[in-house]
């Protein structure tokens, strides 16, 4: 028997915010609400749910995924959170995909939320608790650490400037501009405005990071039978891809992801995708920093290592462009609420490959898309790719 | 896609109060040399997925799937985390390969118990910080609150509870991994402190530490592993409202309905007839009376009878926890269902040793994941 | 298991905290259903005709159906005691001379866990109707501590 | 459907609110207390730490030295063959210069973490600490730095043991991927 094939048949989501009113369950259901309303179906319809947030620590509860349920509409259904930290939000689809493919579930609910601004007094404190207890987490150490010596060690490898990145998060924030939902969208931030930005942990300046965020979004998945009942514009899963590297960050070279490489490579090839640079024509990498975008780039073998930043320089990136990157606006410039974050660039290629992205429509007709996440130590990048 | 899918190993190092010799990792690292030598697999060139169940607060870290692969042999390979219980983590195991994409996958779960030390107070972070937690209250109080309602709704005693020890504890002597083994009486549980009344000190499960691997494969691969595959029948897990002031307190209606799942895929329509042995979650005593009854192997009020009875003693009509359950070999918080299923596979291979059971085909472990959760799952077995 | 010793001068544990402080906003429901119990000494519920459940403490959403709710109704401050416990372990799980007495008292499909007082440990059932007491209006702040105990009417 | 809909939900709040009273809110902390089992490998690291030396463990397997110290290598799942004592010294592998602490707290002088590659582990293997005892502006990567103590009686058998790394004159060999 071959593989079941899965679609995406609804999204919704709340606007990322910096301090949301909603709680965390409120924010959850808004987005659920949403997607199901998007595809004309009811609870009745969805036969389990898939959530995913990232630490428990941010909305402040043990079991976080338990107390957040009945906002998802996890009520009286099969439901399981899961999580591989940052690379959560594009996971959280992947566990809805193999809900799916297992012939067990017909349609699942897929939702991410997280509510950042719970941790108190700041959000990133939060983040010392991700290092090893023992060897890490008595030099108190920040999370901006770990990105900036990352940022630091792919510059160092290959020679690439701040300007060379900057150009990153000038794309994205401009893009963001077009995105209803995004907190940081500028339509007129230039390469000056990055590079002149405070120096928070160098090389890393505040506009090369992505807002500390809440938000919530919701995806909706079905089995082929049942998406066609749905839509008649479903959007295809075609592969789907995670790797997780070892704990020991420190024991490997922080200038090349390659665990975003496998966990492509295995997308790829379920998606029958030979040449990526040439068969994906949207991509949607992760980019909390500016420079994760290139870096992922790179592992996602879209461009030689090195040489990401040429796809932004030669107008590849553009809205407009052959590749069109982030056309959402990113984490850079949406927002960054962990888990959702990831799962909104699900959302966006949805929408794009139905063509119901507004001013950020990308123009003609793409066939392939590719979202990316990555997290924890540096470790994981978990990839989907989809298509019409 | 892949139909059928079987636990071709297993591996566990055993549960004890403390284990100050070893650290998280390396013991997580001993159960799994168990389970892949049990299986005849090397993870790094074998195994093609991994999954994980833990939770952070239990860990004392935050986004702790970043700690999991390198004892498991799973460092750069599909590995990932579930925020569940043990059969949470079989019923992904089980998906992933039925999908087609993985032949053999690993599932992981340990607790370090004892590791925690303000273990009560964590707990009670996992309450409702709007609703519940300003009145600050030992968590315990919502098994209390079951407990009587349960008791209220289904007739059952006070009495029928502490049966449910005095068979489990009692169990567990026959159980070299289990740390709370006891040959005690029914009037020893009942004159034992007060919890939360009804609930008595003895009647709640102590915290242990341990770590169990489990290999699943495909149909082919089982086949050439090993002579003795244990097929899933069926999988079946569910929640009910997460909150305190919308739920039904005297039913589980989760392990119901999670029963339903796993029979319908099972296609069993009377599960006392269908089923030879049983491990159910026995964190508190009344639990497992409440596990019985969601489960449908008699009515509502009837489990109590039965228990004392001795139609659920490990040679009566349905063996229930021979393994002693929670109440002997401790409260494993997220590894809590991995016990009962690996006691399911013992049996089921007829390796149990001095408390195998005769003539067991079909076994079926259920798990809830304790205060304040309502979610539960269900694994039927077959060998 | 392993071919390494441990170094006998190790240190057995390694002692640390997860340091986690969280600020909470009461959301979209709760900051009606708390502003009234504060200001109003009132208890608020939110009905789902679709679901015909009456949701108490009052919710946004109908996690049956996952409608919006919008229908809010009064339950007045007397329920049934729909279960209790006597709680004989405090938070940090050191055990008490005398319990706590917790209970679940049911407005319509939902309710309140709350303490209860004004009544003897042995007087408490299941089914007894008790009421809110509310704290003086000037100390009340918008909590469930806004309401001290429950007491038998 | 972002092109369909008006207006999508999120109520965004500023820290003004919070304090105008304009909206209710509750805070807690979390009393989480731990006690982490360090076993064999880490266990050992500390110990030798107190002793003024950086523990690893070889693969022969892999014929691999790894830092900090574990009982199995994590690509052939072989046990580790033996502990072996390194030098205090290395290269930095990377670094930052970082202006604001742990909590986000803005501070003048930068905190300085570094990756460091310890001598005597496979090439890219070190770990993370801190530099000291350097300008800021004189860091480069593939600089050779030593770990500066703490006097041996202050010592307790952990990470902290040192205090950080600062540069050694000597020139270094390797270039920056070694």
């Amino acid at each position: 028997m071959g593989m079941r094939k899965v679609a995406v048949v609804g999204a919704g989501m709340t606007k990322f915010v910096r301090r949301a009113q909603e709680t965390a369950k409120e924010l959850t259901w808004e987005a659920a609400h949403m997607a199901l309303e998007s595809c004309e179906l009811t609870m009745d319809d969805i036969d389990g749910v898939c959530f995913g947030t990232a630490p428990d620590a941010f909305d402040g509860v043990h079991y976080n995924g338990e107390y957040v349920s009945d906002g998802a509409g996890a009520w009286r259904k099969p439901y399981m959170r899961s999580y591989v930290g940052g690379g959560t939000g594009v996971f959280v689809p992947i566990q809805g995909w193999y809900h799916i493919a297992s012939g067990l579930f017909d349609v699942v609910m897929v939702v991410a939320e997280e509510k950042m601004s719970s941790y108190y007094p700041h959000a990133q404190a939060a983040f010392m608790t991700i290092f090893d207890h023992t060897t890490e987490r008595p030099l108190k150490p920040n999370l901006l650490w770990i990105f900036a010596m990352e940022m630091n060690r792919y510059m160092t490898t290959y020679g690439i400037s701040k300007a060379d990145i900057a150009q990153v998060a000038v794309q994205h924030k401009r893009n963001a501009a077009n995105h209803p939902c995004a907190l940081l969208g500028d339509a007129n931030i230039t390469l000056d405005d990055v590079l002149k930005s405070e120096v928070l942990a160098w090389p890393v300046q505040r506009y090369d990071v992505s807002p500390v965020s809440d938000g919530a979004v919701a995806v909706i998945l079905a089995a082929e039978h049942v998406a066609k009942r749905i839509t008649d514009k479903p959007v295809w899963i075609e592969g789907v891809g995670w790797h997780l590297d070892t704990t020991f960050w420190t024991n490997r070279d922080l200038a090349y992801p390659r665990y975003v490489e496998y966990a492509a490579r295995m997308a790829y090839d379920m998606a029958g995708i030979t040449e990526p640079n040439k068969e994906i024509h949207i991509a949607e990498p992760y980019d909390p920093f500016d420079y994760k975008a290139l870096h992922h780039l790179e592992g996602l073998l879209l461009a030689d290592r090195g040489k990401a930043p040429e796809l932004y320089s030669n107008g590849t990136a553009s809205l407009t462009g052959n590749m069109p990157i982030c056309p959402s606006g990113g984490l850079l410039g949406v927002g960054n609420p962990i888990a959702a974050a990831g799962l909104m660039k699900i959302a966006e290629l949805f929408w794009q490959f139905r063509g119901e992205a507004g001013a950020r429509q990308v123009p003609g007709r793409p066939r392939h898309g590719l979202a990316q996440a990555w997290g924890d130590l540096m470790q994981v990048g978990t990839v989907v790719i989809m298509g019409r | 896609m892949h139909e059928r899918v079987a636990i071709v190993g297993i591996g566990c190092t055993g549960f004890r109060s403390i284990t100050p010799e070893q650290s998280y990792k390396e013991m997580v690292y001993e159960a799994a040399m168990r389970a892949y030598n049990d299986a005849g697999v090397d993870p790094r060139r074998d195994v093609e997925s991994f999954v994980t169940v833990a939770e952070d607060f239990h860990e004392g870290t935050s986004i702790f799937d970043e700690y999991t692969p390198d004892q498991l042999g799973g460092a750069l390979k599909p590995v990932q985390t579930i925020t569940g219980d043990g059969l949470h983590g079989i019923a992904t195991a089980y998906m992933l390969i039925r999908t087609g994409q993985f032949d053999i996958v690993a599932v992981e779960g340990h607790s370090k118990a004892s590791n925690i030390k303000t273990l009560p107070e964590v707990t009670a972070y996992a309450q409702d910080p709007i609703l519940n937690r300003p009145l600050k209250l030992n968590s315990h109080f919502i098994a209390g609150m079951e407990m009587n309602r349960y008791l209220f709704e289904s007739g059952s005693t006070p009495e029928h509870c502490a049966a449910v020890v005095v068979k489990n504890k009692f169990n567990a002597l026959k159980n070299p991994f289990a740390p709370y083994g006891a040959d005690i009486t029914i009037d020893d549980v009942l004159s034992g402190p007060v919890l939360s009344w009804p609930l008595g000190v003895r009647e709640a499960a102590e915290h242990a530490d341990g770590a169990i691997v489990m290999v699943l494969a495909s149909e082919d691969k089982a086949s050439s592993l090993t002579d003795k595959p244990i097929w899933i029948l069926g999988s079946g897990w569910c929640n009910d409202s997460p909150s305190l002031e919308y739920r039904d307190w005297a039913h589980a209606i989760y392990t119901a309905e999670a029963a339903q799942m796993a029979y319908r895929q099972a296609g069993i329509n009377n599960p006392l007839e269908a089923i030879d042995i049983v491990e159910v979650d026995d964190i508190y005593a009344y639990k497992e009376l409440q596990a019985l009854e969601a489960l449908g192997f008699c009515r509502e009020g009837e489990a109590g009878i039965l228990t004392v009875e001795g139609f659920t003693s490990p040679d009566s009509g349905l063996p229930v926890n021979v393994s002693g359950g929670s109440l002997g070999m401790g409260n494993l918080l997220d590894a809590n269902g991995l016990a009962r299923a690996y006691e399911i596979v013992l049996q089921l291979r007829g390796e149990a040793g001095p408390r195998q059971v005769e003539d067991v085909n079909i076994g079926l472990a259920q798990s809830w994941r304790g205060v304040p959760t309502t979610s539960g799952a269900v694994l039927i077995l077959a060998n | 298991m392993t071919l390494l010793n441990r170094d006998p001068n190790a240190p057995e544990a390694w002692l640390g905290e997860l340091p986690v402080t969280n600020r909470y906003t009461f959301g979209l429901a709760g900051e009606k259903f708390f502003r009234t119990l504060k200001d109003e000494g009132r208890i608020l519920g939110t009905h789902c005709s679709h679901c015909d459940q009456t949701y108490v403490p009052a919710t946004v959403f109908c996690e049956r159906c996952l409608a919006k709710l919008d229908e809010w109704v009064d339950v007045g401050t007397s329920g049934e005691i729909d279960t209790f416990t006597l709680l004989y372990v405090n938070l940090d799980g050191s055990f008490r001379e005398k319990p706590e007495i917790i209970a679940f008292v049911r407005f319509a499909d939902g309710g309140l866990v709350h303490r209860l007082g004004g009544v003897e440990i042995d007087h408490v059932e299941i089914g007894m109707v008790v009421q809110a007491v509310f704290k003086p209006a000037s100390e009340r702040i918008g909590s469930i501590l806004d309401i001290d105990y429950f007491k038998p009417v | 459907m972002t092109a369909k809909i008006k207006e999508f939900p999120g109520i965004s709040l500023s820290e003004q609110d919070f304090i105008d009273g304009k909206i209710l809110y509750n805070f807690d902390k979390l009393n989480g207390q731990y006690a982490w089992d360090t076993g064999i490998g880490i266990g050992s690291y500390l110990a030798s730490l107190k002793n003024g030396v950086i523990l690893g463990s070889h693969c022969k397997t892999c014929r691999k030295v790894v830092v900090p110290p574990r009982i199995i290598c994590e690509w052939c799942y072989r046990p580790m063959d033996e502990f072996v004592p390194l030098k205090d010294t290395g290269i930095v592998n990377t670094f930052s210069l970082c202006y604001v602490t742990w909590d986000m707290k803005r501070i003048k002088e930068p905190e300085i973490p570094a990756v460091i590659n310890i001598d005597g582990a496979s090439p890219l293997h070190g770990i993370m600490h801190m530099l000291g005892e350097v300008d800021p502006k004189e860091i480069k990567v593939g600089m050779r730095v030593q770990a500066v103590w703490k006097p041996a009686d202050e010592r307790q058998g952990s990470i902290n043991d040192i205090l950080y790394f600062k540069p050694i004159e000597e020139q270094s060999h390797d270039t920056p991927e070694s």
